[in-house]
C-alpha cells in the first residue's frame, strides 16, 4: 500500500459515518484544514490542535475520554429496534435498521456505559449520529429508561451525552412517546435527588432537545454545538428571512439562559466529575 | 355555509338537494315532506357510509376543518357560561395560541387548558394557527400548577400543527418549555386528560399531551409529524402525503391500537363539525365520567400509573 | 349656600385627598369632563358613566362594594404607626403620622375587612393611597399578616387591593422588610391552599409590586391602572428617551404576562366571586 | 495602585510617607527600618482611629470603595479553584449583573450567588454596575432550587446599587421576579446565609436576601433606598445625603440593633479594600460557622425559624 493511497483513505471518511470515525492515517480539520494523523487527532480527544475545533465523535469514543482506564459496563447492550409499524418509506425499516447495525457495528443511535469517572461511580448514556441520525426510536427510549434504572440502583449520578437529528419518523407515535417515556424517567431519578447532567453536542435537535437533553439538573454543551428544537432550516423558512450569526449555537443558547457551561472536551471529564462532587 | 371537503361532496348534494326542495315548497306551497324525509334518510345513510370508510389521509384533513369546533368553543360550550380565562406566564408574554383557565363542569371546577386556532382570517393570524410559543407551554404549566394546589383536575384540549418554529421561539427555548412541560406534567398530583380535538402533532402536541387518559377524537390524528412533511423528507417530495398519512399509523383507531393513547371519543354522525352542540356534549360526558374514575385513586397512585404508562410505551427487541 | 358654590366644592377636590374622594355634590371626570352628581358617581361605583374611567377610591368604597351588604368586621383597627427611627425629614415622622390620622380619618395604609361576598367567607385587605402615598410601613405590613392569619383561621381566601407609591422612606429598614414578611404570610397562607386574588389599582409600584401584589394566585387589574416597579420617570431617566405608549399600563402587564385579567370595578365582585369559586 | 475616600487621606500620606522612605533607603542603601516601624505605628493608629468614628455617609463611600473585593474575588478565595460558575435563568437570558454556581467550602458543597460589580470600565457595563434584570433573580432562584434537591446550603452575597430600573426589565417583570423570591426564599429547605458584601439597595437587595442569617459586614449600608435618592425625594434635593444617610440607620450596628439583621461581620483595619485575603478569611470561617450551626436543624425547623424571624420585623403600636 503506498503512501499516496493511506493518505487519500484518511482524509476521505465514509459518507454513512458522518465524519464520526475518520479512517485510515490521516485527518484533516473541516475548518482549518489542518492535517495529523489519527493516532495524534485521537490523543488530542478528536479536537484540532490548531483551531479546537471538536470533531464530531461516538459514543465509544467518549466512553474513552470520560470511563476512568475506558472500563465500563454496557447496560441494555442487546436490545434492537422492533418495527411496530411495519413502515416502508423509499426502503422497508426493517431492512434499514439491518443495513445500520451491519455498517456501523451499533445496535441503536444510545450506548449506555456505567463505570466510574474520577473514581466516581456513573452512568453515561451517549447517543450515536451515526446510527439513523441519532434519531430517537424506541430502543434509544428504553435504553435511557434502563440507564436511569442502573443509575437509581447504583445511586450514582445519571449523564446523557445527546447528539441527534430528532425523532425516527419510522416509528411514529413510538418515537413521540420516546419524549415522554425519557422525561418520565428523569422524573424517577430526581425523586432519587440524584444528579442528572445533559451534555449537549453537535448537534441536539428536535424531540431530543424538547425533552431530555433540556431537563438537566444542570445543561453543559460543547463549543459551537448546533442546538435548537426546529432546525435551522425550518427557521429561516418560517421567519423568510437569513438567521442571524450564531443562531442556535452552543454560545446564542447559553446567552439565552438554557445552558449552564460550555466546555472543551479536553477540561469536560474533570468539570463534568466536579459538578457531581457538588451535587452529590 | 359550511365547507365541504372534496369527500364530502355526495354530502354537500344532499344537503344542497333538501334544501332545494324546501325552499320551493315554500313558494309552491306544495309538501314535500315525503320526499325532503327521503333525501334526509339518503343522507344519513351516504354520510354513515362515507364516514365509516375514511382512509387516514381523509381523517387528517377533517382534523383541520375549517368549521370543526376549536378549543375555546368546546370549553365555552362545556362551562355554561362559568369559565374565567385566566392569561399570562409570568415571566415575559401572554401567548394567545394557548389558552386556559377554570371553569365549572357541572358544577365541579375544572382547569382546561389548550391550543387555539383562529376562526377567521384575522383571528388565525392573532392565534398564530395554533402554533404556541415557549410562553404557550409556560403558561400552560403556570396554570396546572394551580390547579394542582387547589386540587382541581385538569383537562387539555390538543389542536396544534406543531409548536412555533419561528427565531423567538428558538430564542426562549422552545425545546426547553416542550421538556419542562413533560417533566412537570408527569409529576401533577391531580387527573389530568388530555384530548386531541382535532391535530396533534409532534412535541407541539405532546407539551400539554402527558396525561392519566389521553383520548383522540374519531377524526383526528397524532403523530412525531404531518403527512406533509414526513413526505417531504423520505420521500423528497409533498406528493406522497397520502401514503405517509397511512405509514406513520396516526388514526385514533391506530394509535389506541398501538397503546399510545387510552381511548377514542366518538363523533357525531358526519363529524364534529356537524354538530358542534352534540360533539361537546358527547366531550362533556366522557370528561365527567373520566374526572369522576380518576378523583377516585390516590394522588401518589395517579401520579405513579401515569409514570408507568409513558414508560411502558415502545416496541424493541431484547435480541 | 347658592348652587353655584355647590358646584364649586364638587369639583374641586382637596390635594391631600388626591382626589381618592370627592366631596360636594357634583363630580367631574378628569378624563372627559362629564359631570354626574357625587351620589350619581358612587352608584356607578365611581366609574364614569361615559368613558369608563375608574375614579381612584379608597377602601371604604372598595369595601362598600365588595362585601355583601356593606357588612364587614375590621381586622387590628387599631393599629397605628411607631417611629423606630425617629425619622425627621422636612417634618418628623411622628407628626406626619398623626396629621395625616387627623386628616383623612384613616390609621394607616391599609385597612381589612372580613365579611362575605356573594355568600362566600373572605378576608379583604385594602391600600388607602390618601395615606402617605400608600406607602408601606410596619403597620401595613402587621395588618396584611393579621388579615392572612383571619383568613387562615377562617379557612377562607384572601384579597389584597394594591395601591401603592412603593416603600414608606420613614421607616426604612423596617419598610424594606415589610416585603419580606408579607410574602413570608403569603407562604403560611399557601401551605393552607387557601386562594389569594391580588388586585392591582391605579397605581401600584415599587415594593409592593414587589411583593405581595404580584404573588396572588391569580392578579388582576383594574383598566389603565399603572402598574411597575420603577416608576415611570426613572424608568425614562434610566434609558434616556420618552417611553412607549401604554407603557406599564394594566394592559400591557397583561400582555407581558403578569396579570390573569383585567376586570372593570362593575364586573369585579362577580368575576372575582367566580374566581374564588373555582379555587376552593 | 489603591484608591483613597477623601477621609482616607491622613491614611494616603502615610502610605506615601512610608513608600517613600523606602524608595529612598533603595537608593541612598541608608537603614530605615526604625523610621519605618513608626510610621507604621501611627499608620495603624490613625486607620484605627478613622475607622472607629466612620459616620452613615462615610460607611456608604466605603461599601462603594473601587478596591473593595466584589462578590466572584470573594468566592474565588473561599472556594480555592473548585467554584464552577452556572449561567441562565432556562427562559430568556443568562444576566451578568447576578453570578451563581457550586464551590467547595473546606470539603463541602455550598451554593454561592451573589449580584457582581466590574472591576473596570469596559467590566462595570458588562456587569450592568451589578444592576441585575428579572432574569438574574429568576437564575438566582433557579440555583437556589437546584442546591435545595441536593441539600446544600446557600450563600448569597448582596453587593447592588438596586434592581435596574430600565424598560426590559419592566416588561419582564421586575416585580413579579422579586416577589417571587421573596416568596420562594422564604421556604427553602436549606440554610441560607445572605451577606451583605458591599451595597444593599432596596428590593434589589432583598431579592437574594431572605435568609437564617442575614449578615453585614462593617462597612455596608443596607435599607429601602439610597442616601441620595431619599434626599432627593424628602428633601428635593442631593444636597443631604450625609443627613439622610443618618437619618435611614442603614449602617451594619443601626440594622443589627433594630432587629433587622442577623449580625455584623468585622473588616481587616482599614476595611475590606485594604486587605483583600484577610476579609476572605473572615468571611469563610463566619460561613463555615453559620453552616454547621444551621446544618443541625430540621428542615421544617428551619423554615418555621426563617418566617417567624421575618415576620416579627416591623415597629408598631397597638392603640
Ligand atoms: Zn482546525
Ligand atoms: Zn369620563
Amino acid at each position: 500500500m503506498s503512501w499516496f493511497k493511506r493518505m487519500k483513505t484518511g482524509i476521505t471518511t465514509k459518507n454513512q459515518e458522518k465524519k464520526e470515525i475518520p479512517e485510515g492515517l490521516w485527518y484533516q480539520c473541516p475548518e482549518c484544514k489542518h492535517v495529523v494523523t489519527t493516532e495524534q487527532h485521537a490523543e488530542h480527544d478528536w479536537i484540532c490542535e490548531k483551531c479546537e475545533h471538536h470533531d464530531k465523535i461516538n459514543s465509544r469514543q467518549y466512553f474513552s475520554i470520560l470511563f476512568d482506564e475506558n472500563e465500563y459496563e454496557e447496560v441494555a447492550a442487546h436490545l434492537i429496534s422492533g418495527d411496530p409499524l411495519e413502515f416502508t418509506d423509499t426502503k422497508a425499516y426493517k431492512d434499514r435498521i439491518k443495513m445500520t447495525i451491519n455498517k456501523s457495528g451499533l445496535k441503536d443511535a444510545l450506548r449506555v456505559g456505567f463505570g466510574s469517572m474520577e473514581g466516581q461511580k456513573v452512568v453515561i448514556a451517549c447517543m450515536d449520529f451515526g446510527f439513523i441520525g441519532g434519531s430517537m426510536g424506541s430502543v434509544v427510549g428504553e435504553k435511557f429508561a434502563r440507564g436511569v434504572d442502573k443509575a437509581i440502583a447504583e445511586k450514582c449520578p445519571f449523564i446523557c451525552i445527546s447528539k441527534s437529528g430528532g425523532a425516527r419518523m419510522m416509528e411514529a407515535g413510538f418515537s413521540l412517546m420516546q419524549m415522554a417515556k425519557t422525561s418520565a424517567k428523569l422524573t424517577q431519578l430526581a425523586d432519587h435527588h440524584l444528579p442528572y447532567i445533559s451534555l449537549l453536542t453537535d448537534p441536539t435537535t428536535g424531540g431530543v432537545t424538547a425533552s431530555f437533553a433540556m431537563l438537566g439538573d444542570i445543561n453543559i454543551a460543547e463549543p459551537k454545538s448546533l442546538i435548537g428544537f426546529a432546525g435551522p432550516r425550518v427557521v429561516k423558512e418560517t421567519i423568510g428571512k437569513d438567521l442571524p450569526q450564531g443562531f442556535q449555537s452552543a454560545e446564542f443558547v447559553l446567552e439565552h439562559g438554557f445552558l449552564d457551561y460550555i466546555v472543551g472536551r479536553k477540561e469536560l471529564k474533570a468539570k463534568m466529575a466536579l459538578s457531581i462532587r457538588q451535587m452529590m | 355555509m359550511r365547507n365541504y371537503l372534496d369527500f364530502e361532496a355526495p354530502i354537500k348534494e344532499l344537503d344542497e338537494q333538501i334544501q332545494k326542495l324546501k325552499d320551493s315548497a315554500v313558494k309552491s306551497g306544495v309538501n314535500v315532506d315525503n320526499a325532503v324525509a327521503e333525501l334526509e334518510k339518503a343522507l344519513v345513510s351516504k354520510t354513515t357510509e362515507i364516514y365509516s370508510n375514511l382512509d387516514p389521509w381523509q381523517k387528517v384533513q377533517l382534523s383541520r376543518h375549517p368549521d370543526r369546533p376549536y378549543a375555546l368553543e368546546y370549553i365555552e360550550k362545556l362551562t355554561e357560561g362559568t369559565w374565567v380565562e385566566l392569561h399570562g406566564d409570568r415571566t415575559v408574554k401572554d401567548d394567545k395560541a394557548m389558552i386556559g383557565g377554570f371553569g365549572l363542569l357541572s358544577g365541579q371546577s375544572v382547569m382546561f387548558i389548550g391550543q387555539q386556532k383562529g376562526v377567521n382570517t384575522k383571528m388565525r393570524q392573532y392565534r398564530n394557527f395554533g402554533m404556541a410559543n415557549p410562553e404557550g407551554y409556560r403558561k400552560a404549566l403556570r396554570l396546572m400548577k394551580l390547579a394542582e394546589k387547589f386540587n382541581k383536575p385538569i383537562v387539555t384540549l390538543i389542536d396544534t400543527p406543531g409548536a412555533f418554529p419561528g427565531l423567538e421561539a428558538e430564542e426562549r427555548g422552545q425545546g426547553e418549555a416542550i421538556a419542562r412541560n413533560l417533566f412537570e406534567m408527569m409529576r401533577l398530583k391531580v387527573p389530568v386528560i388530555c384530548i386531541i380535538i382535532g391535530e396533534g402533532a409532534s412535541g407541539g402536541a405532546l407539551g400539554i399531551g402527558i396525561g392519566d387518559r389521553v383520548l383522540m377524537m374519531e377524526n383526528t390524528w397524532y403523530s412525531v409529524i404531518s403527512p406533509e412533511s414526513c413526505s417531504s423528507i423520505l420521500w423528497r417530495s409533498w406528493d406522497h402525503k397520502v401514503t405517509a398519512a397511512k405509514a406513520l399509523k396516526l388514526t385514533a383507531d391506530d394509535m389506541k391500537n398501538n397503546g399510545l393513547v387510552d381511548g377514542i371519543i366518538r363523533e357525531p354522525l358526519g363529524g364534529a363539525h356537524a354538530n358542534h352542540e352534540e360533539a361537546a356534549h358527547i366531550l362533556k360526558s366522557v370528561i365527567l365520567e373520566e374526572i369522576a374514575k380518576l378523583s377516585a385513586l390516590e394522588q401518589e397512585k395517579l401520579v405513579e400509573q401515569r409514570i408507568t404508562k409513558f414508560c411502558a410505551m415502545g416496541s424493541f427487541i431484547e435480541a
